[in-house]
This record gives C-alpha cells, sequence and structure tokens, in this order.
C-alpha cells in the first residue's frame, strides 16, 4: 500500500474485436524499475495508455497505491499520480522548456501537491459519469475565481507561479538541461528534447513513472546517460519507474525485474536473467530477432 | 476514448430536449391579442421630441436637396428603383423660389439596417425633408434618426400600421407621414373580395416573416375570419430568398384550401407560383397577393405561372396621373402603370415641394427653411395627386383610402371592376 | 532582416494599447461623426476580435458562430431595456443589464460549447456555424420575446451621471474603455497558467490531458470568456444602433470576426486591432464622399476599360455591361465591398498565410511544417 | 390558432418525396465536400459557389436555346447541353480557385486555407449577387413537361423523377469512376496518405485536381437541377446547400463516398419530414425554417454520440 506501488489486475483491451491486451496483471512494488518488453505489436504502449486513461480498458483493473484508478480520464489519473513520455516525443513544440515543465506541474500549481481520489466520488464517478448538476456551482465557482486570479493576479497567484517556475528550474537541472530554460523546445537538439518530455512528466508530481522507449533513436554514449539519468531520478524523486525498451543493453543495465509480453499476453516475468533464459521469450524473439545479451532486440 | 463520455452525452441529450419542449412551449403560446391601436394623433410632446416646437431653421444655398431612401440595390430594387424615379419626375420644371430641387438617393436597401444607415446619410446631407424609407421595416428603424434631426419625411410605401402608432409615451413621430394606403385597408378588401366575390371559405395563408408580410397577413387573416371565412393549416412563414417552397405546398395540399394568400414580394412570389403550379392538384388554385408581389418582374420571372394571380394594389389614379405618367416617360423611359407607388412617391414629392413653396424665404440670396414651418404645411397638404386626393389625418396616415384589385391575364395586370373576378 | 514588424514585436503590448487608446481618444476629439462611427466600428470589431482570439488563436478552438454570443448580448440589452420589448415590463437600468450580458453571454458559451467540445477543429467549426444560423432563427422565430424580424428598438440609453450616452462620440469612449478592459483581460490571461493550459491544449490535446489538465474545463473557459467578451460588445453594440433585428446577425459577422483575426495574425491582440481597421475600417470608408471625389478622377481609366469590354461584347455572346462614370465608383465600391473583402481575404491568406502580424508562437509553428526530429521513424 | 392534424397519407407521401429530392441534391453537392475533405482535410467553403456556377451556366444554355419555346425533341438536347455546360464551368472555377486560393496554402497552417476558401465564398457568391445581377434572381424556364404518375399515395412529377434519376446516374458514375479507374486508384490513395502515395510514383497533384473536378461536376449538373426544381438563382444561392450537404457528408462520416449519398438524402428527409413530424406533437409549431434547426440539432447529436457519422464503422485515427 505504499506510494507508487502499482497493481494491475487481469487487465484486457478489446479494439472491435481484436485483443490487443488479454488478461495481463502486473505488480510492481514502491521504488522498482520495472522493464516492459515484447516484439512490436506485443501490447507494450497500449499497456501505457490503459494505464494513464487514454484508453479506457475492456476489463480488469489498475490500482496505484491502493487506489482503484481505472476508468478515469488521463487528467484525474495524471493527479493520482501517473505521469508519462511518448515513444515519438511529443512536446509542446512551440513552447520553451520552462513553460513545457509549467504545463506539466499545473496541477501542482496553488498549494495541490498530487491528487488524491476519494472512495466516494470515485464511486459516484462510476454510476454517474463524470457530469452532474450537483457539480456545476462548485466547478463554476471553480473556474470563476481561478480566471479571476489570472486576471488580478493577487500576490498568491505571483508567489505561487514564481514557486513552480523555481521547481521547474531545478526540475530542468535534474535532467541535465540547466541554462536551457527559454529554449523554444523544438530547437532542442534529440536528446535533450527526451529530457525535456521527462522533466515535464516530472513536473506532475508522479508516484509512478512511464518511459516510453527514453532511449529510442540514441547512440550507445547517449543511451548510457540515460540509464544513469533513470536511476537518478528514481533515487532522487521517490518514483516507481515502468519503461519500454528495445535496447536489451539499457534493459539489462538498469531494469530490476522485467515483464514480457507477447500477442497481448503476458508471457514471462522475473530478473533479467531469469527472463533471459525463459524459453517462452526467447521463442518468441526467434527469427529475425535474436535476443542476445547487449544486442539490438528490434530490426 | 469514446465511450467514457457516454454518460456526459446522455445528460445533454436530456438537457436539449427539455430545452427544445421549452422553446416549443415558448413559441406556440397564444398570442396576437390586439393592441387596440387607439389612433392618437400627434402631441405638443411629439413635437418638443423633434425639435419643432420652435423654430428651426436651416439655410440652403444653391439648390435645395431633397432625400430619397429606397431601395436601389438588391431584392426590391425592382420596386425602390422606379419609385425613387417617380419621386424626382415631380421636380420637372419647376423651382421653389427661383431655386431648382437637388434630390439626394440614398439605398435603404429595403431593409431595417438600410434603412437606419440611409437616414443617417441623409440627415449628413443635410436635406430639408425626404422621400421614404419605402418599406416598413426599414422606415421603422429610421423613425428616431428623422425625428431627432427634424426632418419630415413622406414613405410612399410603408404600409405597416403601427408605423403611425409607435409606442412611446410622446406619441406618432410628428416627422413622420405616408401616402399609401395602409396594410389594414387592403387586407380587408383582399378578405372581402376573397370570401364574397371568389366565395372562398377556406384560406391558407402564406408570409414573408419580415414586418410587412406579418402585418398584411395578420390583417388578412382577421378580416378573413370577420367575414366568416376559417383559415386552414398553419400559416407558413418564410424568410427572403427562400426558394424552397416544396414543403409547404404539400401543407398547403393536404389543408384543401379554397385560395391561397400571400403577403410578400416578388422576388419570393415569383419561385413560390412556380413550384405551386407545377402541382397538378393546384394548377388552378386561386391566389391572391398583396401589393409586394403585384410587379412586371414577377410576370416576367413566373410567366405561365402567375396567370390567374389575384393581386391588389392599394392607391387609385387621381387627376394629375396623367402628367405624372408622362413626365415619367420623358425623363426615365418608365411606364408609370407598372410602377408600383410611383404614383404614391410622385404626390409624396409633390407634397413635399408644395410646402416648400410656402415655407421658404428667400434672404441674401440664400432660402431660408423653417422645418417647423414646413412641417406644419405638409400636414396641411391637400390636393389632388396622381394617387387621387392627398391629404394626411392626425397622425401621418393618409387620409381615404382606395384598394385596385388585378388579375393576371395574358402576362399582363388587368384591373378588376368591382365585384367581379 | 530586421522588418518593421520584427522591431514592432520589441515594442512592449502595452504600448501598443496605448498608441490604440490615443488614437481613438484623438479621433473622438477631431474628428466628426462620420468618422467616429467608423472608429467605434473598428473599435467594436476589434474587442469582438480579441474575445474570439481566445477562442482561436489561444486555445485552438475554431469557432464559426460567434455572433451567436454577440447577438446574445444585443438581444439581454434590448429585451430588459426596451420599453418596447413584448416580454419584459419596464427598463431595467442599463449599468445592471451591461454585466448581466456578459454573463448569461458566458452562460450561454458554456451551454453550446459543452456538447460539441469533445468534437475535432473543422467539426467544431461546422457545429459552431450552425448554432449561429439556430440563434438568429430562434430571434427571428420567437416573436414573443423578441419582436422577430421587427426587431427591438428605442433602446433606454446609459446614463453616466452626468446625462446619457447618446452620441456617437459618447458611443466611441465606452467601446475604447471596454476595448481596453478586454486587452488588459486577455492579455493577463494569455500569460497566466490559464492561458499556458489553453497553449498547451493548441499544441496536443491529448498530451495536454495527460499532463493533468482537464480539457474540457478549460476548453468550456475559452468558450465562456470569448462569449462573454463577444456578448459585451453585442450589449454595447444594441444602443449605438438603438435597433436589435436578427438580420443584423448573420453569418457575415462571425466571418468578419474571424477573418480579421486571422488576417491580423492569430494568437496576437495588436494584430486584431489591425485587422478591423482593415475589414471593418476600409470598407466603410469606401462609403464616404471624400473617397468618392477621389475615384472621380479616374475616368480615363474607365473609358479605356469600356473599349475593352464593348470588344470583349462584339465577338462573344456575352453582353457585359459597360463600366459607370468615375463619379460613381465611390458608391459602386461601396457597393461592391464584399467582392473586395472576399478577394481581400484570399491573397492575405496566399500571401501571408499566418496573417499581417503573426504573434511569435504563430509565426513558429508556421515556420516549421516538417514535424518531427530527426532520428525518429 | 387551431391545431389541425394534417395526417393523410398523401401529405407523407407529398412530404417524403420531397425529402428524397431536397436529398438527392444535398448527396450530390456533399459528393464534392466528402472527396475534397478525404485528400485534403479542407472543408471546401467555396464548393456552394461551385454548385452556384453551375447552376447559372445552365441557366445560360437553356436562355440562349429559346428560354421558355424550347419544346418537343429539343429540351432533351437543352437539358443535356445545360448539364454539360454547367459541370464544365464548375469544373474550370472549382479548378481556378484549387490553383489560386488552396495550392499555394497546402503546408500552411490548418485554419489559413478555411480563410481563403471563406473568402472566395464570399468573393463569387457577391460577384454574381451585387456585381452581375445587382441582387435580383434569374428564374428558370419551366420547360420540364408537367405531370406525373402516382405510386399508391404518392404523387411524383416527372421532373421529380428526372431529378432522382439523373442524380443516382451521376453517383453510380462517380463510384465507377473511383473504384474501378486508375484515375479512382490515385484518389483513393491519396486519401488514404498523400506521402505514400506519392513515394508510389502517383502524381498527388494531379490526383487532388482530379478529386476537384470530379466534386465540381457533381455540383454543376446538381445547380442544373436545383434551376429546374425551384426556379430561383441567385448569388447567394449557393449557401444554405452548401452548409447542408457538408452536414449531409459529416452525417454519413466525411471522406466517405457512400456515406455522403446516403447522408444527403439522410438529411433531406429529416429536415423535410422530420420538421412536420415535429409539428405532429400537440402545441408544437415549428415555422417553416426551422427545418435548418432541425437539421443542425441533427447534426449535433450525431457528432455527439457517434463523432465518426451514422454510418462509418471505424473510429478515427488516433494520433
Amino acid at each position: 500500500m505504499a506510494a507508487g506501488e502499482l497493481d494491475v489486475r487481469a487487465l484486457g483491451m478489446q479494439f472491435e474485436g481484436l485483443s490487443a491486451l488479454t488478461d495481463v496483471s502486473l505488480f510492481v512494488p514502491p521504488g522498482e524499475i520495472h522493464g516492459l518488453i515484447g516484439p512490436n505489436g506485443a501490447g507494450k504502449t497500449t499497456m501505457f495508455n490503459c494505464l494513464t486513461g487514454f484508453y479506457k480498458p475492456t476489463s480488469g483493473e489498475v490500482w496505484l497505491s491502493g487506489e482503484r484508478i481505472d476508468g478515469f480520464p488521463p487528467h484525474v489519473i495524471s493527479g493520482a499520480g501517473i505521469s508519462r513520455t511518448f515513444q515519438n516525443i511529443r512536446l509542446f513544440s512551440n513552447m520553451t522548456a520552462i513553460e513545457n515543465v509549467l504545463v506539466g506541474s499545473h496541477g501542482r500549481i496553488g498549494g495541490q501537491t498530487g491528487f488524491h481520489v476519494p472512495k466516494r466520488r470515485r464511486e459516484w464517478l462510476r454510476i454517474k459519469g463524470r457530469f452532474s448538476p450537483r457539480h456545476v456551482p462548485k466547478s463554476l465557482a471553480a473556474g470563476l475565481v481561478e480566471v479571476a486570479g489570472a486576471i488580478a493576479q493577487p500576490p498568491t497567484v505571483r508567489r505561487n507561479e514564481r514557486d513552480a517556475t523555481e521547481r521547474g528550474k531545478r526540475l530542468l537541472k535534474s535532467v541535465g538541461l540547466a541554462g536551457r530554460e527559454n529554449a523554444v523546445a523544438r530547437n532542442l537538439p534529440y536528446g535533450d528534447q527526451r529530457r525535456l518530455e521527462i522533466a515535464r512528466a516530472l513536473a506532475t508530481g508522479p508516484r509512478l513513472l512511464l518511459l516510453d522507449e527514453p532511449t529510442a533513436g540514441m547512440n550507445p554514449q547517449e543511451s548510457a546517460s540515460m540509464v544513469a539519468l533513470i536511476r537518478q531520478i528514481r533515487d532522487e524523486f521517490e518514483t516507481t519507474v515502468v519503461l519500454i525498451e528495445h535496447q536489451m543493453r539499457v534493459v539489462m543495465g538498469v531494469c530490476e525485474r522485467i515483464t514480457v509480453l507477447d500477442y497481448g499476453r503476458k508471457i514471462s516475468e522475473g530478473t533479467p536473467a531469469e527472463v533471459q533464459r525463459d524459453a517462452k521469450v526467447i521463442e518468441a524473439y526467434l527469427g529475425t530477432r535474436a535476443l542476445k545479451d547487449g544486442g539490438h532486440a528490434t530490426p | 476514448m469514446t465511450n467514457r463520455r457516454r454518460g456526459s452525452r446522455w445528460t445533454w441529450l436530456m438537457a436539449l430536449a427539455a430545452l427544445t419542449a421549452i422553446f416549443a412551449v415558448a413559441c406556440s403560446g397564444d398570442d396576437d391579442d390586439d393592441d387596440g391601436g387607439d389612433e392618437a394623433g400627434f402631441t405638443d410632446a411629439g413635437y418638443k421630441a423633434a425639435g419643432l416646437d420652435k423654430a428651426r431653421i436651416i439655410t440652403v444655398d444653391g439648390d435645395i436637396p431633397i432625400g430619397i431612401s429606397s431601395a436601389l440595390t438588391g431584392e426590391v430594387a425592382g420596386l425602390g428603383i422606379p419609385i425613387a424615379d417617380s419621386a424626382e419626375v415631380a421636380s420637372e420644371g419647376i423651382t421653389v423660389k427661383g431655386k431648382k430641387i437637388k434630390w439626394v438617393r440614398e439605398d435603404d436597401l429595403c431593409s431595417p439596417e438600410g434603412g437606419p444607415a440611409a437616414a443617417d446619410r441623409l440627415v449628413k446631407a443635410k436635406v430639408v425633408a425626404a422621400i421614404g424609407p419605402i418599406c416598413s421595416g426599414g422606415t421603422r428603424a429610421s423613425l428616431k434618426i428623422f425625428d431627432d434631426a427634424g426632418i419630415t419625411h413622406i414613405s410612399p410605401s410603408a404600409t405597416a400600421g403601427d408605423l403611425t402608432t409607435p409606442a412611446r409615451p410622446e406619441g406618432p413621430y410628428v416627422t413622420f407621414f405616408r401616402v399609401p394606403v395602409l396594410n389594414a385597408d387592403e387586407a380587408r378588401e383582399q378578405a372581402k373580395f376573397a370570401y364574397d366575390t371568389l366565395k372562398a371559405k377556406k384560406a391558407f395563408v402564406i408570409f414573408d416573416t419580415d414586418d410587412y408580410g406579418k402585418d398584411l397577413s395578420a390583417e388578412f387573416q382577421k378580416y378573413f375570419k370577420e367575414e366568416g371565412g376559417e383559415i386552414v393549416g398553419t400559416p407558413a412563414g418564410y424568410e427572403k430568398k427562400t426558394t424552397d417552397f416544396k414543403s409547404i405546398i404539400a401543407n398547403i395540399k393536404a389543408a384543401k384550401p379554397d385560395v391561397i394568400y400571400h403577403a410578400g414580394f416578388y422576388a419570393e412570389a415569383t419561385p413560390f407560383l412556380q413550384q405551386l403550379r407545377a402541382d397538378g392538384d393546384l394548377k388552378s388554385m386561386p391566389y391572391v397577393g398583396g401589393d409586394g408581389i403585384k410587379n412586371e418582374e414577377l410576370l416576367t420571372g413566373a410567366k405561365d405561372a402567375a396567370e390567374g394571380a389575384y393581386l391588389a394594389l392599394p392607391g387609385t389614379q387621381g387627376s394629375q396621373f396623367e402628367t405624372y405618367k408622362k413626365a415619367y416617360a420623358d425623363k426615365f423611359k418608365g411606364d408609370a402603370e407598372t410602377a408600383t407607388f410611383g404614383a404614391e412617391a410622385y404626390d409624396a414629392a409633390t407634397a413635399i415641394i408644395k410646402a416648400l413653396e410656402k415655407v421658404a424665404v428667400e434672404k441674401d440670396g440664400k432660402l431660408e427653411i423653417d422645418l417647423k414651418k414646413l412641417n406644419e404645411e405638409i400636414k396641411k397638404s391637400s390636393f389632388e395627386g396622381a394617387s387621387g386626393k392627398v391629404e394626411f389625418e392626425d397622425n401621418g396616415n393618409r387620409a381615404g383610402a382606395v384598394v385596385r384589385l388585378f388579375k393576371v391575364v395574358g402576362g399582363k395586370y388587368v384591373q378588376l371592376e368591382a365585384g367581379k373576378k | 532582416m530586421p522588418s518593421i514588424r520584427s522591431q514592432l514585436q520589441q515594442v512592449p503590448e502595452w504600448a501598443h494599447a496605448l498608441t490604440f487608446l490615443v488614437v481613438g481618444l484623438l479621433g473622438w476629439y477631431f474628428l466628426d461623426d462620420t468618422w467616429v462611427r467608423v472608429l467605434f466600428l473598428v473599435t467594436l470589431y476589434a474587442t469582438l476580435g480579441m474575445g474570439l482570439n481566445v477562442v482561436v488563436g489561444l486555445a485552438g478552438l475554431l469557432d464559426l458562430g460567434f455572433v451567436a454570443f454577440f447577438a446574445t448580448g444585443a438581444y439581454v440589452v434590448a429585451i430588459w431595456g426596451a420599453p418596447i420589448s413584448p416580454s419584459v415590463e419596464g427598463v431595467v437600468n442599463y449599468w445592471v443589464l451591461l454585466p448581466m450580458a456578459v454573463f448569461i453571454g458566458a452562460g450561454v458559451g458554456m451551454l453550446l460549447g459543452l456538447p460539441v467540445l469533445p468534437l475535432r477543429g473543422d467539426y467544431l467549426a461546422i457545429v459552431t456555424l450552425g448554432f449561429g444560423e439556430i440563434i438568429r432563427i430562434l430571434a427571428l422565430n420567437m416573436d414573443d420575446y423578441t419582436r422577430g424580424s421587427s426587431g427591438i428598438f428605442a433602446l433606454a440609453k446609459p446614463d453616466y451621471g452626468a446625462g446619457k450616452i447618446d452620441h456617437v462620440g459618447d458611443f466611441l469612449i465606452m467601446i475604447l474603455i471596454a476595448a481596453m478592459v478586454v486587452w488588459f483581460v486577455t492579455s493577463r490571461l494569455r500569460d497566466s497558467k490559464v492561458g499556458r493550459a489553453w497553449e498547451a491544449i493548441r499544441e496536443d490535446e491529448d498530451v495536454a490531458q495527460g499532463m493533468g489538465i482537464n480539457t474540457t474545463r478549460y476548453k468550456l473557459m475559452a468558450f465562456a470568456i470569448g462569449a462573454s467578451i463577444g456578448a459585451l460588445g453585442g450589449a454595447i453594440y444594441a444602443p449605438f444602433v438603438d435597433f436589435v433585428a436578427p438580420a443584423q446577425f448573420g453569418l457575415i459577422v462571425s466571418i468578419n470576426v474571424l477573418a480579421l483575426v486571422i488576417i491580423g495574425g492569430m494568437g496576437n491582440t495588436s494584430g486584431v486591432v489591425v485587422g478591423s481597421a482593415l475589414l471593418i475600417g476600409v470598407p466603410e470608408l469606401l462609403q464616404f464622399e471624400e473617397t468618392a471625389n477621389l475615384l472621380a478622377k479616374f475616368g480615363w481609366l474607365r473609358d479605356g476599360l469600356n473599349t475593352v469590354i464593348d470588344g470583349f461584347n462584339a465577338i462573344s455572346f456575352a453582353d457585359l455591361g459597360k463600366l459607370p462614370p468615375s463619379e460613381e465608383w465611390g458608391d459602386k465600391l461601396a457597393l461592391y465591398r464584399f467582392i473586395v473583402f472576399g478577394a481581400l481575404l484570399v491573397l492575405v491568406m496566399v500571401l501571408r498565410p499566418s496573417g499581417l502580424f503573426p504573434s511569435r508562437r504563430r509565426e513558429l509553428e508556421f515556420q516549421a511544417e516538417e514535424p518531427e526530429p530527426a532520428g525518429i521513424a | 390558432m387551431t391545431v389541425i392534424f394534417l395526417t393523410t397519407a398523401e401529405f407523407w407521401a407529398d412530404q417524403f418525396v420531397n425529402g428524397l429530392t431536397t436529398g438527392s441534391i444535398y448527396a450530390l453537392i456533399a459528393l464534392g465536400y466528402t472527396m475534397v475533405y478525404g485528400v485534403l482535410q479542407l472543408i471546401n467553403f467555396a464548393h456552394g459557389e461551385v454548385f452556384m456556377i453551375g447552376a447559372f451556366a445552365g441557366y445560360g444554355v437553356l436562355v440562349a436555346m429559346g428560354g421558355d419555346d424550347i419544346s418537343g425533341a429539343m429540351i432533351a438536347l437543352a437539358l443535356v447541353l445545360a448539364m454539360i455546360a454547367a459541370s464544365a464551368a464548375s469544373m474550370g472555377t472549382a479548378l481556378a480557385v484549387e490553383r489560386i486560393a488552396y495550392r499555394p496554402l497546402r503546408n500552411a497552417p490548418r485554419l489559413a486555407p478555411l480563410i481563403s476558401a471563406i473568402g472566395v465564398s464570399v468573393f463569387l457568391s457577391h460577384l454574381v449577387d451585387d456585381g452581375f445581377l445587382t441582387g435580383r434572381s434569374k428564374y428558370y424556364p419551366g420547360i420540364f413537361p408537367d405531370g406525373g404518375f402516382d405510386i399508391g399515395p404518392m404523387a411524383i412529377t416527372y421532373l421529380q423523377m428526372f431529378l432522382m434519376g439523373a442524380s443516382l446516374a451521376m453517383m453510380a458514375a462517380l463510384w465507377w469512376v473511383i473504384q474501378r479507374t486508375k484515375l479512382g486508384r490515385g484518389i483513393r490513395a491519396v486519401a488514404e496518405s498523400r506521402d505514400n502515395a506519392s513515394l508510389m510514383g502517383i502524381d498527388v497533384n494531379r490526383a487532388i485536381v482530379v478529386t476537384f473536378a470530379l466534386g465540381a461536376i457533381m455540383a454543376g449538373v446538381a445547380g442544373v437541377l436545383y434551376g429546374l426544381y425551384y426556379s430561383a438563382i441567385r448569388g447567394s444561392m449557393g449557401f444554405i446547400p452548401g452548409v447542408k450537404a457538408f452536414t449531409a457528408a459529416v452525417l454519413g462520416g466525411i471522406g466517405s463516398v457512400q456515406g455522403a449519398v446516403i447522408g444527403g438524402y439522410f438529411l433531406g428527409l429529416t429536415e423535410t419530414v422530420g420538421r412536420e413530424l415535429l409539428n405532429e406533437i400537440p402545441g408544437v409549431n415549428l415555422p417553416n425554417q426551422w427545418k435548418d434547426v432541425v437539421a443542425f440539432s441533427l447534426l449535433v447529436l450525431v457528432l455527439i454520440f457517434r463523432p465518426t457519422g451514422i454510418f462509418r464503422q471505424k473510429e478515427a485515427k488516433r494520433a
């Protein structure tokens, strides 16, 4: 029940009859760096999309830190403590680095630190959907206060903004982007864009960080420093990390435990060494793809 | 991503349904309580509001500018241009204290937006008086502009009843007069004609949803019911520029009327008649229309489909009609017989010129005109004009109304004798 | 190339606003009513533009039905502020009606916004266009409240203590104040957390939601704020024209406002003012007598063109009309201003697809359409 | 106000046929929207004006051949010539518009071509209305033979038959072109992915031009049919049918040719029959103009519940 514990129970996701995920269960203890691997089309990114609310799973449950979070829209799940990066970098490319990070800390500006899904509201939401006349006055008032605050900019709003900017700068420094605060995201070098995406994800204050191929397209040196960064993040921000990765060197180097997916099913789980010996895994990767220590798993 | 919103969607659907229900109820509520229409005349307060309680003198150097606000472009230009031309010919060969009349034309588009804009420009052009606006909607919207400037204007064709009974404590606008016969008078004659002469017991009403159409159709319904007739189906309103009348026509067929009454303009009457007559069952259904439809362009546009239509035209041909007709033909090559409201425009212009002759005072080669006196003289007008005797009632309306009825025969308008089909 | 444009971008925005205010006040003091009227319309549309800019420029929601909110504001003031209105007895003070119009505008914005906000760009455009038409048809048919096409007139004029606001110049001052307030409000919003959320939504809605932004809430906020500004404009416009009828609220208003936002350079408040001057001011000026006098000097051009037309008529079935005397060109130009307007829209878009004065970000967006950094399949 | 129930079979049959004929015209116009949207993701706002130009070209031919005096076998010839001229004129307009207003903006921000399209629309409609007609309408000569026949309670005029037949024939021809010819394959490939198509050696520009041309031919014919049926034509006539047709295309699932056709008929029927049905509810009396409200409300409802259109099965691609 500790913060950052991920418990996925029999997750299933179907697209018009096609099963993308079938009965996948996964348990990641707090603070672990967990790898998610498998051939192309195995359902890894679908899994991330289910965890973050981009897809609504068709069956199964997702629990984070002892709270059930599946079925909520992405922004609620983000508030509950899951944040992610994307396989093909999706920064707000016309905004500066610091602005990207500030968008990430959106839910935390104004004193909130994370978001707990209260039990009553959760049940209520599940039955009635998101919209109810009962909530209208309250959320209208909240909106009005927010707009008024943005216009009048009283000292508290300014201070919150200043604090958030300071936090953002520290975050950028943590991922190695000190001094690049005002660079426009699209003008950053590729590696820095990856780092910025991680910084943005961290800004939401996650207890679980999902990294979708953080080293894709990087050379060995860059990959190595990314690995170091991932470890550093885990320690510094005390988050659990789940990452999708194709570079086995990275997977074996950084992950404490690994889950292998194939055709939407979990076929293996264990330490890197165990997984590497698993016959089912080897079979899944056979043919065009050879699984060797340090080898590259995708064509 | 999609099914998650389902819950809120249903809520919205229900909200939408509730809204629709509210609107439907709101729209179908019984209305038209006649506002009584007490025929109040001009008041002192009215004169004060117009600044005409005391002398308001403007000095004219050179020709005397008189404004014309008419539809010079757009759908109703076929009505508006002959009106403007007819007004202008009233000044042919006439000078006032040695000065000629300078006509200032502005386009009011026959619309509630064009009216005030044209009035504004006329006021800026420092006209001493004006003809127009020609349509009820445009007139209603510009009454106050003319009134504020103290400029008397005479509409040759604005026929909505309430123009001379505006809802304001000061009573009718003292600066507004009009020559045409009112919608109410026209509708009464048409209702009589439909019931007595055509022997129609059931009428279907279709109308343009603008001021003129709504007013005329409401008056017709009132008088037709008074005669003993019945309005069948729901009166069908349409917006200007409508071309698809098929749905209305299906309603007409289902309502099985003896006569179709149409209050609108020729631009929509043309496609309406064509679509109506294309339907086998309605080929010979009697059709009675208002003055907005009686226009040459209906004949050229609708051709055979217009055949047999009964159209009303308020007013009569007065003793000055031939003079007007000749002047109009000479100057603009126009045919006065076909210029709807042309005679009224000519008479409106004549009333202004006659009044000017009485009030203009020469001073140092310039003319001084007191708007107050001009207004009073126009009110006192009494002369034989092209549309009969021109006199005004105490609220600015024309006194003594005559309505003529026409039938389209062989592509021409033929005037009907009283009581004949 | 340090163009004038980029130098202008260095000037702080409050300086632009101040310049505009000063120009407006100078115009108010020195010019006659005809010009003041044009200045009023330009400022009014600039204000509307700033409102729509929140929706289209900042939040990236394409709204083709902005006129709905403009109409809402005008009708609120007309229905409660005119003795003639059929459904309401008596007259409510204008200064009560003004905030009421703004709030009702926001309400209508949210009501219309909620069901359609999940829609994507082009769909949203066509649905909002439909809403604009629906509001107009409602106004046209609900005679019991709006007097239908007859419209509501003789509105009670705003009272400012020392007298009534009843003159073109008074209204210019009023709309200038409103414009400055709206300018302040929108630029503060743009530079706040809210503005950042809008921008994130515009850039990538899914990711913005993934980063904890309640996108529906912020889109709704943008819609409501844009709508309330539109309603504010309508509430000032109503007593100015003193006449409120459905025909004033056609699609062309929405198109005008959207076009001036985009031609001015989306997301840029100063650009909106320039766009408004171009699209609203110039066509009005075409109606002026001075313009007509100037154009009257081009008689030689007319003769030349008429010769060409004669030739064309001779060799084809067509029977093209002759050009009118150059004295009438001013009138004709006023008449043809929509033709000019349409051509102008195309021309500006083809030559400057991101507008005349694009905001820094919009310019960036345009420069690099070739997407994704290297290294990604 | 008395409430009268108009529930005779003839009435509903009439409205049904009206809905179908209006629907045929919507469907023909909708094809142009949906195809252009399919290849360019552009709402071709000027498509309504392309349709309008077609109506005027057809009118010109009919008048040149004698207007109301055309009779006998000449009627058929005149109609064919009118449709050919209308298609040609519409096509010319569409291609000119594509070349001048859209092609330079193919890589511009998304809103730029939309504004440019609106500009073209305003320009063309006002050019005809203010520039050539000074605001007046023209009226198609009523040359089509009167009369018709009954099918049960349904009375269909020859003109309505012709209209539905001609539009169906045009749609069938279009379907054949798209599905069975090389040109059509090109268009489909470009609609699928412009980049891939150009990699496959397909001339993308040509495919786009052909798309515009095919859509315009449909619109041109629709223009003539509209003129024959409703008689009044003017510069601004394209706007409402244009918006309605786009609505139809969206209803059917934009980008889908079959969807546009079904959407057109569906919309035509709903707005005609739907309004009358609502009027059958006691106390409800929706005026004629409310058919636009019905149409747009329908659009909103459909988009809320099925964002990809009624008839489209697949979810839209997610980024």
